[in-house]
């Protein structure tokens, strides 16, 4: 019995990684070797070529920083908005409380098709085309339901006694909250931040759509310009490359942070 | 929280336009370096107009959403356009293009070729000047076919005789992408049919002519083409052709350069696409040209850039280069006259992009199963007449 | 220090019900005054008012002689020790304690001094560095009263700051905060619902139930003449024993004997008698149920024509049967309806000042 | 000066809202009324952008368009199947790293991994692995000798469905397992050993411990999944663009197309507003017949 199950953990294991594994050697080998049919399992001829060119023929450094400031600064902005409305939210009334939880549950639903080209009217009418804050804004506000619910729920429970202590220890209402709560709320908001870091990262429709600079595109966006669906030469080797580099620094941060992300999707997931 | 400050900073300070001063535009993926080449030469004659080449996706229709985002943006995200045939309808009825027809001299006129010309109008204004001229041909391996196809049952018999298990018979673009209609379009016409008729609006797409088109694609595959060719694209049946892997070869003109420089070099010749026993052979008349867009506030150096880049020199570059046939009569190579003396329109309509998302959806779910040929087809010339009469 | 007053104080929540009706308290210049009552009753809340986290819906604070109405908590200068000791989790002990001071910008120094001061006043100087969650719940509580404690506020307000400890801490917390309290002069308003902890630290108690004020007066006044039932059955241990009876001209008639309770009054009456007012000695029969040792004392329930009494002995009975005896003095006679003692009804005056 | 302090309150009690609200009005408030508005309006090529009162027409061509029920279809197909072998898979897994114990959080981490990668990047690869004459499914499948020629996986409707299907199995599965092997955790180790006590079986634990307590759980990740597949874009988009004979175009897809291509903003709208009306019922009645039940006092 347990031999069986151990068997079917490691070949769910192995499923779950070959792909990754594949194409992390494949974006070690040669062209010529990439096209060489049968396909071989190790680079025979090891070569960085691939991210070489990445970073040189194409402006896939410019894909990078755009996604990292994108996905920072929108994880930032919707965790700050959603920490100061969550706190709020919890300390309300219980109708209130589940009545605006449940407008937020249907928003996470909403499908971002909906919203796509009204959005997209807002953010051309503030000039924000081809601006990194044409893409923030959106990403705050689509991650701001998620990040409120998962926040409330970890809220409710910071005992309501210390911030009647802070009161007469002498904080203000704010002050309680940016020296008392969101310290408290920390392990919850980071959880938060990863997430919506990782979705806004993963984004690929709204970074499509709205940013149609070459100079102004994250990697998703870039990366499906590089890539076989609307490509003719279907250069595999760079996609690989480009498969890596832009996923790499996901793996690293389910790596260190996977019990965080866990705890973000399960609270997220089983709240109410 | 620095990290965060970094990224605030940055994000303030990121390049969202264009370098100050420079007129842009988007192109395809420049392989070959003509684009920059020719583009450097512009600059040195006109150094006050400099010029940023922005290399789009490799796809067209990618290209085309892009162009159509950027001008929905309202902002010029581009000033000059590098304009598909089948865009220009779109672009010009949406109010993106600026009318060039006054722009345009006499002796021009009369080089352009009239196709040409034509796809580059909309409602009898000129909008696109054609930079290169491109339709579709059918190469063969001289060193294995005696007397080149003439008729379908010519292409399909030959194939049959030729092909063996390291080779097919007959290659051509079966992905559910513009390729499939523009091959469709060659066996329909070569039929004798008829899709839209851009004036009327009549649609013919279920008539006893393209039912035979579709059932002879459907015939092809798994007997003289691969069955994947339902997800080949030009540059999938170019790369297996060239490795001798077919006889026949649907494509465009470029291949033509490129196939000089492989290992079948000097086993590849070309004619026009087959056709019907009585009727005539046809080719889908692609090509690119350049307009200028509305939006842009130097129209004036972008037409001096237009002007530039569809001259005589210009063009004796683009086909020496990339095989890029010029679309100046004077200047078509002798070889290429017959094909492109047959190429046709695809129809000038606003709409285009979805009617011919309808034709290639219902061929290709003909191709790859069901419904029937009949059945598809009728289904699509529905939806099309519905399209073109919804559209009010 | 100052006094605090409390004029008709209100509260009803949002939900309707009522968590204080009417209450008016005076809490001069350096007096403990306890708040006892049962959990709901509405003390915790009158605390809050008081605090300024709670706001009364009718009625008015005086603090030190001026209005609270309107001012934040932060600006009344009140220390408040909660029942959970609400120590941040996130901050170290020191940082706990000096967080008012650093709030009032006060020179680092005379923070560290301060800090150090009180530290050693409640003999934690070795915890300043650790965070609260690994203290045990003794040490806790003695950061929650250090951090009252070094601010010198105008009132302390205690809210069942015993509660979270086990029983032996509890009484010896208990002792050190009296003679705190005695060293530190200070007004304190005390909430708990242990009558023990009311009754031992007090000056005076203030006896809640229900949102209103049963009685407020001095240990002693409560235990001696509780002011109606509830009161006379909270206050003492074990309880007071409440049975009706009928009174007829005053004589009270238990088993075969009469008790003359010196009342001129008929009817049906609810009787109280403490535990330990009843002696074993010549006097009416009883039965007994049961025994338990209390240790020191034995507590008999006792049958007398089948109505139970607790009586608390000194000896564990040697038989099955006792005779027992009341002195009518140690009778309390309580209205049915209203629970009212009839006897410190007549003497209300005195109580109440 | 009560009531005038109760509105400064207020006040300071919307300030908390304030920057979650305005984000939330410009993102999805303004949106969807914009969208609702949208709908009743030609806004196209044909009326040159200008907004036409269209009245119900928009909603009357979608009833009788064909493509619309088609990708309804391709959506219905996708959605059932994806996410019915997400909760096989997640379910069997879950149990599995339960017997497990102590390596189970290792294997968590590693699974976690698809889940965490961009779709759209990750459907490059995929359409490499499908790939007919490069690919890696083919290769294998080759050299297993299970198939004899290359498969176009991507040019058939059925297999390229079964791909897209394939890979959002892939990437969704290890959600539904996190949850789950959260739920299991949640289950108090005392009732299985009451029920070891009264000498149940495996299946016993399952049946009458691990399965009602779980059942919650299951509800949650199965609805988030359902919604979620509902919407299903950046990977159809990628791998097949919908692709072949529009088989496996889902209606976010026709919606994008709608809009960026066919520049039918009206229309658009009208499909979008189906998409998130149908969405909508499909969540309150997955909601009202499986959650509610749980949610009082859980």
């Amino acid at each position: 019995m347990n031999r069986a199950v151990r068997i079917f953990v490691f070949l769910i294991c192995v499923w779950s990684l070959i792909p990754v594994v594949w194409c992390g050697l494949a974006s070690l080998k040669s062209s010529e070797e990439l096209a060489r049919i049968p396909a071989t399992l190790l680079p025979a001829d090891f070569t960085l070529q691939h991210y070489i060119e990445l970073f040189t023929r194409r402006p896939f450094a410019a894909y990078y920083i755009n996604s990292l400031v994108v996905s920072s600064l929108s994880a930032f902005l919707c965790v700050a908005a959603a920490g100061l409305a969550s706190y709020r939210l919890a300390r309300s009334p219980k109708r209130f409380r589940s009545a605006v939880s449940s407008s937020l549950l249907v928003m996470a639903f909403f499908p971002p098709i909906v919203l796509l080209f009204p959005v997209y009217e807002i953010i051309r009418m503030f000039g924000l085309v081809n601006q990194p804050w044409g893409l923030i804004l959106p990403y705050a506000a689509l991650n701001l339901p998620f990040a409120t619910w998962l926040l409330t729920g970890y809220m409710e429970l910071i005992p309501y006694e210390l911030e009647e202590a802070a009161a007469v220890d002498g904080l203000g209402p704010f002050a309680i909250f940016r020296r008392i709560v969101a310290p408290l709320a920390m392990p919850a908001m980071t959880s938060a931040f990863l997430l919506v870091f990782i979705f806004s990262w993963n984004e690929f429709m709204f970074a499509l759509t709205f940013m149609n600079l070459e100079s102004a595109r994250t990697l998703t966006a870039g990366m499906a310009t590089l890539s076989g669906a609307f490509s003719q030469e279907i250069p595999w080797g760079l996609l690989a490359a480009g498969v890596m580099a832009s996923t790499i620094p996901l793996i690293l941060a389910v790596f260190v942070f996977q019990r965080k992300i866990v705890a973000g999707l399960t609270a997220g997931g089983i709240k109410e | 929280m620095l990290w965060i400050a970094a990224a605030f900073i940055l994000s303030l300070r990121m390049p969202g336009a264009n370098p100050e001063g420079a007129l842009s535009v988007l192109m395809e993926p420049d392989g070959t370096g003509t684009w920059r080449m020719l583009i450097a030469q512009f600059e040195k004659e006109n150094p006050d107009i400099p010029i940023q080449m922005v290399e789009g996706p490799p796809a067209t229709n990618a290209r085309e959403d892009l162009y159509a985002a950027s001008f929905l943006s309202g902002k010029a995200g581009f000033d000059i356009v590098y304009c598909d045939v089948v865009w220009t309808a779109k672009f010009a009825a949406a109010g993106w293009l600026r009318d060039l027809t006054d722009r345009l001299s006499r002796q021009d006129l009369n080089d352009f070729l009239p196709q040409e010309l034509e796809a580059g109008s909309y409602k009898g204004r000129v909008y696109r000047i054609p930079a290169f001229t491109d339709a579709g041909m059918l190469y063969y391996r001289k060193d294995l076919v005696e007397s080149p196809p003439v008729t379908f049952d010519d292409l399909e018999r030959q194939a049959r005789q030729l092909q063996n298990g390291n080779r097919w018979g007959f290659l051509w673009q079966g992905k559910q992408y513009e390729g499939l209609t523009t091959v469709f379009l060659e066996i329909l016409w070569g039929f004798g049919g008829e899709w839209i008729d851009a004036k009327t609006k009549q649609v013919y797409l279920d008539s006893r002519e393209a039912v035979k088109a579709l059932e002879f694609l459907k015939k092809t595959i798994g007997t003289i083409s691969p069955p994947a060719v339902t997800s080949y694209i030009e540059e999938d049946t170019r790369t297996l052709f060239q490795a001798g892997r077919a006889v026949f070869l649907r494509n465009w003109p470029y291949v033509w350069t490129l196939v000089r420089e492989s290992p079948v070099k000097d086993k590849v010749a070309f004619v026009p696409m087959v056709h019907a026993p009585e009727e005539s052979s046809a080719a889908t008349l692609g090509g690119w040209g350049f307009a200028v867009s509305e939006t842009s506030s130097r129209v004036e150096d972008a037409w001096k850039f237009v002007k530039f880049i569809t001259g005589t020199e210009q063009m004796k570059v683009m086909y020496e280069r990339m095989g890029r046939i010029p679309s100046r009569r004077s200047l078509v190579p002798a070889e290429f006259v017959p094909i492109i003396e047959k190429a046709r329109m695809r129809p000038a309509i606003p709409e285009y992009a979805q009617a011919s998302d309808i034709l290639q959806r219902w061929v290709s779910a003909a191709l790859t199963g069901r419904p029937g040929c009949e059945e598809a087809l009728k289904k699509a010339a529905e939806e099309t007449r519905a399209l073109l009469g919804h559209a009010k | 220090m100052a006094s605090v007053r409390l004029v008709n104080i209100s509260r009803r929540f949002p939900d309707g019900s009522l968590a204080l009706s009417n209450v008016s308290l005076e809490v001069e210049d350096r007096e403990v005054v306890t708040i006892l009552g049962p959990s709901g009753c509405g003390k915790s809340t009158l605390l809050r008012i008081i605090a300024g986290l709670d706001h009364p819906t009718g009625g008015e604070v005086w603090i030190n002689g001026r209005p609270a109405a309107g001012i934040p908590p932060r600006s009344r200068d009140v220390a408040m020790v909660f029942q959970s000791y609400a120590l941040y989790p996130h901050m170290n002990c020191y940082q706990n304690l000096a967080l008012n001071l650093v709030l009032k910008k006060v020179p680092r120094e005379e923070i560290d001094r301060r800090v150090r001061e009180t530290a050693e006043m409640l003999e934690i100087g070795d915890l300043l560095d650790k965070k609260p969650r690994e203290l045990s719940g003794g040490q806790r509580q003695r950061i929650a009263l250090g951090r009252a404690l070094i601010r010198n506020p105008q009132v302390f307000l205690f809210d069942e700051p015993l509660s979270n400890l086990d029983a032996l801490l509890r009484e010896r917390v208990r002792h050190e905060l009296k003679q705190l309290f005695a060293r530190i002069q200070a007004t304190v308003i005390y909430v708990t619902h242990d009558q023990v902890e009311a009754t031992t630290l007090a000056d005076r108690t203030v006896v809640l139930d229900r949102g209103v004020i049963q009685q407020a007066g001095t240990p002693e006044t409560l235990y001696r003449m509780p002011a109606n039932t509830f009161v006379a059955s909270f206050i003492g241990s074990p309880a007071m024993n409440l049975i009706d009876a009928r009174l007829e001209a005053g004589k009270l008639r238990i088993g075969e004997r009469q008790i003359d309770t010196g009342l001129d009054a008929s009817g049906i009456f609810r009787i109280g008698v403490r535990p330990e007012a009843i002696r074993i000695a010549d006097g009416m029969p009883a039965k007994v149920a049961l025994v338990e040792n209390l240790g020191a004392r034995f507590l008999i329930e006792a049958r007398v024509d089948g109505v139970p009494l607790m009586v608390l002995a000194d000896e564990r009975p040697a038989a099955d049967s006792l005779q027992l005896q009341i002195d009518p003095k140690d009778i309390h006679v309580f209205d049915k309806e209203s629970g009212k003692n009839i006897r410190s009804a007549l003497d209300s005056r005195r109580i109440h000042p | 000066m009560r009531k005038a302090r109760g509105i400064v309150r207020n006040l300071q009690q919307a300030g908390w809202y304030l920057p979650a609200g305005i984000l939330l009005f410009l993102v999805f408030v303004y949106p969807v009324l914009r969208t609702l508005v949208l709908s009743f309006l030609h806004v196209n090529l044909e009326s040159g952008f200008q907004p036409v009162f269209a009245g119900l027409s928009n909603f009357g061509r979608l009833v009788s368009d064909t493509r619309f029920y088609r990708s309804m279809q391709a959506t219905l197909v996708f959605v059932s199947v994806s996410v019915l072998l997400e909760f096989v898979l997640g379910l069997a897994l879950a149990l599995a790293l339960e017997q497990l114990k102590r390596s189970g959080r290792f294997f968590r981490t590693l699974l976690l991994i698809p889940w965490t990668l961009p779709t759209a990047i990750i459907a490059i690869l995929w359409m490499w692995f499908f790939n007919d004459q490069y690919g890696a499914v083919n290769d294998l499948l080759l050299r297993l000798n299970v198939i004899e020629a290359p498969v176009a996986w991507l040019a058939q409707p059925r297999s390229a469905m079964a791909a897209i299907i394939l890979a959002d199995v892939w990437k969704a599965f290890p959600f539904v397992l996190i949850v789950l092997v959260a739920g299991i955790q949640a289950i108090p180790r005392e009732m299985y050993e009451a029920l070891e006590i009264d000498g149940g079986t495996y299946w016993h634990k399952f049946r009458y411990v691990t399965l009602p307590h779980l059942l919650p759980f299951i509800f949650v990740a199965v609805i988030f999944r359902i919604i979620q597949a509902f919407a299903v874009f950046d990977l159809v988009f990628v791998l097949t663009g919908g692709g072949p004979g529009g088989k496996t175009e889902t209606i976010s897809v026709y919606s994008y197309y709608t809009f960026l291509r066919y520049m039918d903003f009206g229309y658009g709208s009208a499909l979008v507003l189906v998409l998130a009306g149908l969405l909508a019922l499909i969540g309150w009645t997955l909601y009202t017949l499986l959650l509610r039940h749980y949610e009082p006092g859980r």
